[in-house]
């Protein structure tokens, strides 16, 4: 998995990742991409998503 | 690294310059022909054939346009002539390729005789060749089913029919998938009255139902007959002609006629002369058991295209060859079937990614659907054509899952759909994209339009 | 909210549509012919006839694909009716739309007697028609330059071009651009001789060049002349013919005659009848100046289409009038030109989107290049037909910036990367996506691979 961070700082990421984020509260910028070029995909935004709540539920 | 392909066909030829290209010392063994089935006797020659089958079409219906041709004919040996001028030019182009790329090419029939090493069985002598890896790409065959008098000469599969010497006057077409339907295109633009017996309850089944529907109309609109959930009992060969004995959906018996019948129910892989089990590559009944990376059980050897026996289309064997020899030299690639299209050269074209409706319901996926009539296309009234495209996508994220287009160029259209699932694109980006006026193109924005209900050029309700 | 378009081509008739799908009440007033330019005297019939001469080419070289046709003929007659059909459908087919969606249409003559109001000359009456928005897209004309003895009957516009009786036998084209070459390819191909004369150094400025070239050949090799940086001086009246008296390159003078003269050196803007100074609409010149979200310095008033004088193409009026009708409506939209493609209807199609080569190297672009040749693509082959494909792309990111097809069905291919560019895709994208084999799209992902010397079917250096 690469960073999906360009030196510009443009966040590499699928539209419907985008909006799969959006959805679920998952921040893009930290994410890393599995997609093409290191793009995230909305695989990885599930992911992310699960590892959080996961997490939460471990705090809790 | 020493990278060893079996197989010359669209597997392995691209697998082998991949190879080279990535530093490896690349040996092909080929036993036939450079370019496989798909140059030699699939996709280049079916279309070829049918080019000029659809140029016979539109000269007879010219004067529609203004354009009067008196007496038009087809010179059939003419035809397979120019069939066999673009194949040989791009077998020609394969050769060229391959000795551009510094890739050996060793003529001969290859079998493993150990993990590490195959010989070669050329028409001389018997090589023996060592590699650190092994590409398989050695297709398919076309499968004749045990039924009762396949052997009769009028009996020939689709490498027979692809080099006739005379149109036939009939021809019964068992199967119904893209070669047959193919086949039947072809012929029956030539003026062959077609019969097509398909055992499954429709024709193409891995494309989308509504479309394949109207396609079927246009077919039976040329007088190709078509019957589903038909099953062939037995051939008989009565002098001039094979009768085949058919069971109808009803259960009743029936018996067509033909000069030639067509056997096209499907391939199976060509991977008996290879000798797996002396290497020990894991397969089920012939079919090549890989992994993503295109890698078999047998660490070293990969397995690319038909001889795996999953999807049999040249590009994919060729997308899973580049995985193959990437992997082979070291790179980290695998193969994803995702922005996979699949074609059919009918008239107008047929063409399909991502998910068909049917599967979409049967996944239990949450869809919308968008369509859009080519009768409304400006581009494809010129043309004197029309169709249908229809776009599935993901009812919350409308991201498009699948595309179906049946329409002048739809096989190149799709392409654009394919980069849209590839990149997991919203319909909102494919709005958001200029299509060009007057193109057929322009259709594909309206589809998606029409999922959200605000097509431009037809009334959505 | 009360909104009412003024003309009813590519521009209006698509805003007014969708004005009325976000709930609009809405009036479009139009002169002439619903469709405008566009569907009357613009891209739909120059498609058709060139429709008619692309049948009649293929006919009469259809022996090479074993399709004989002893006498083919062009009943010119039949090709303009045949064009007639096609385009009174679809003006029918926007009219049944514009019901469908309930906007009143009004014919007549608009202009501004306010900021908010409107004048309409019909044919009996002299309506007056308030509204809270407007949305000008009274398109363009094609512009007279004021050369002496232009007004000899033998000169004719792209209208008149498009209505001939007979084949010319001799044109002098005077202005090679989309329209001028257009022109220059149907005729040619119905036989007429064809002589091109444009003052800039080469024809299709906006086109990439190095494909300019190409076509220039391809269609020097049909006969037609070509002069670049050749201006017209006079036109003369020599009864069958026009004696069109130019300045060459090198300063010399020559004269060419034909039967015609088209006159095909651009558009202008239609904006005089507006009375755009009694609503205080900010122009220049007549073009009409607007924002991205399409509004004229007045609120409430916007304008989109040719009548703003800067892309003149039925495309991006339609989707400049998509952002007018929904920002009339109260959505917050903005036109933005990075997808759009430009397409030239030449043998084989000529398409292009984003920079060319010589936009990237004037603006400082750091960019790389990658070219395929359609000449060794399997289905142009076929098609017998060849071309090229180039792609521009970032040199850092490798991000797609610019895309140029030359070949068979460029029209519909360039979809593809219009998509990618507004996806701002890098190349990588397009090389994962798997493109169907055999087709034209082939030769995308090809000349994508080339951008990084690793095109499978070309040998790369
Ligand atoms: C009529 C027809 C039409 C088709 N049309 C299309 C189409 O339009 N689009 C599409 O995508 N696909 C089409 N296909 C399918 C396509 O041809 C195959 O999917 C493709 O050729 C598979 O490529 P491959 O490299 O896996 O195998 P093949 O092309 O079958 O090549 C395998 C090669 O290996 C050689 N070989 C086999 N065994 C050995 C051995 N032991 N030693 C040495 N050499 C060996 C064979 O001689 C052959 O040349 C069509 C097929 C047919 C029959
Ligand atoms: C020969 C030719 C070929 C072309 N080919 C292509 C092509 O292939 N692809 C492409 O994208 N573009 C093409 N174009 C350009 C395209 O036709 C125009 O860009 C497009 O029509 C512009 O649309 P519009 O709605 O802005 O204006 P128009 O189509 O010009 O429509 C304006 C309408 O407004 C009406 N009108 C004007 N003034 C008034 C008034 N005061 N009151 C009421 N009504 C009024 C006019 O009668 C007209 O119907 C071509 C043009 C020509 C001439």
């Amino acid at each position: 998995k690469a960073a999906a961070v360009t030196e510009t700082g443009r966040i590499k990421a699928s539209p419907l990742a985008k909006k799969t984020a959006v959805d679920l509260g998952v921040d893009l910028i930290g994410l890393s991409g599995s997609g093409t070029g290191g793009r995230i995909i909305q695989k990885d935004v599930f992911e992310a998503s699960e590892n959080h709540e996961a997490q939460t539920a471990v705090q809790k | 690294m020493k990278v060893t392909v079996i197989g010359g066909g669209p597997g392995g030829y691209v697998a082998a310059i991949r190879a080279a290209q990535l530093g490896g010392e690349v040996t092909l063994i080929e036993k036939e022909n450079l370019g496989g089935t798909c140059l030699n006797v699939g996709c280049i020659p079916t279309k070829a054939l049918l080019h000029s089958a659809e140029l016979y079409e539109e000269a007879k219906e010219g004067a529609k346009y203004g354009i009067i041709a008196t007496d038009v004919k087809v010179d059939f040996a003419k035809v397979q002539e120019r069939k066999k001028t673009v194949t040989k030019q791009l077998v020609a182009g394969v050769k060229g390729l391959l000795a551009a790329n510094k890739v050996k090419v060793v003529k001969g029939v290859a079998s493993f005789i150990g993990r590490d090493v195959i010989e070669v069985k050329t028409e001389k002598a018997t090589e023996i060749i060592k590699a650190d890896k092994f590409i398989i790409a050695t297709g398919s065959i076309p499968a004749k089913p045990p039924i009762p008098g396949i052997d009769s000469k009028q009996c020939i599969d689709s490498t027979g029919a692809l080099e006739l010497h005379e149109v036939p006057k009939s021809m019964v077409i068992v199967g119904g998938g893209v070669i047959g339907i193919e086949i039947a295109t072809l012929y029956s633009a030539l003026g062959c009255k077609i019969v097509v017996i398909e055992m499954l309850d429709e024709i193409l089944p891995m494309m989308d139902g509504e479309l394949t529907k109207m396609i079927r109309a246009k077919l039976a609109k040329k007088g190709v007959e078509i019957f589903t959930s038909t099953k062939v009992m037995s051939f008989k060969d009565a002098g001039g002609n094979v009768e085949v004995t058919v069971e109808m959906k009803d259960g009743s018996t029936k018996v067509f006629a033909g000069e030639k019948a067509l056997i096209s129910i499907g391939r199976k892989t060509n991977t008996k002369a290879l000798g797996l089990e002396k290497a020990g590559i894991a397969n089920d009944r012939g079919r090549i058991t890989v992994n993503d990376k295109m890698e078999t059980n047998v660490s070293g050897i990969y397995a690319v295209g038909d001889c795996i026996g999953k999807i049999m289309l040249a590009h994919v064997a060729s997308a899973q060859g580049e995985v193959a020899a990437e992997n082979a030299c070291g790179h980290n690639s695998v193969f994803d079937s995702k922005t996979n299209p699949s074609c059919v050269y009918t008239k107008p074209e047929f063409a399909s990614v991502g998910l068909t409706e049917e599967a979409a319901r049967s996944q239990g996926v949450d869809y919308i659907v968008g369509k859009f009539p080519l009768a409304a296309n400006g581009r494809a009234m010129i043309m004197g054509e029309d169709g249908m495209i229809k776009i599935i996508a993901g009812k919350k994220y409308k991201e498009v899952l699948g595309a179906h287009i049946l329409g002048p160029r739809a096989t190149d259209l799709i392409g654009e759909l394919a980069l849209a699932i590839g990149m997991e694109a919203t319909i909102d980006e494919v709005i958001a994209t200029i299509h060009a006026h007057p193109t057929v193109a322009e259709a594909i924005r309206e589809a998606v339009l029409a999922l959200e209900k605000r097509a431009i050029h037809v009334v959505d309700r």
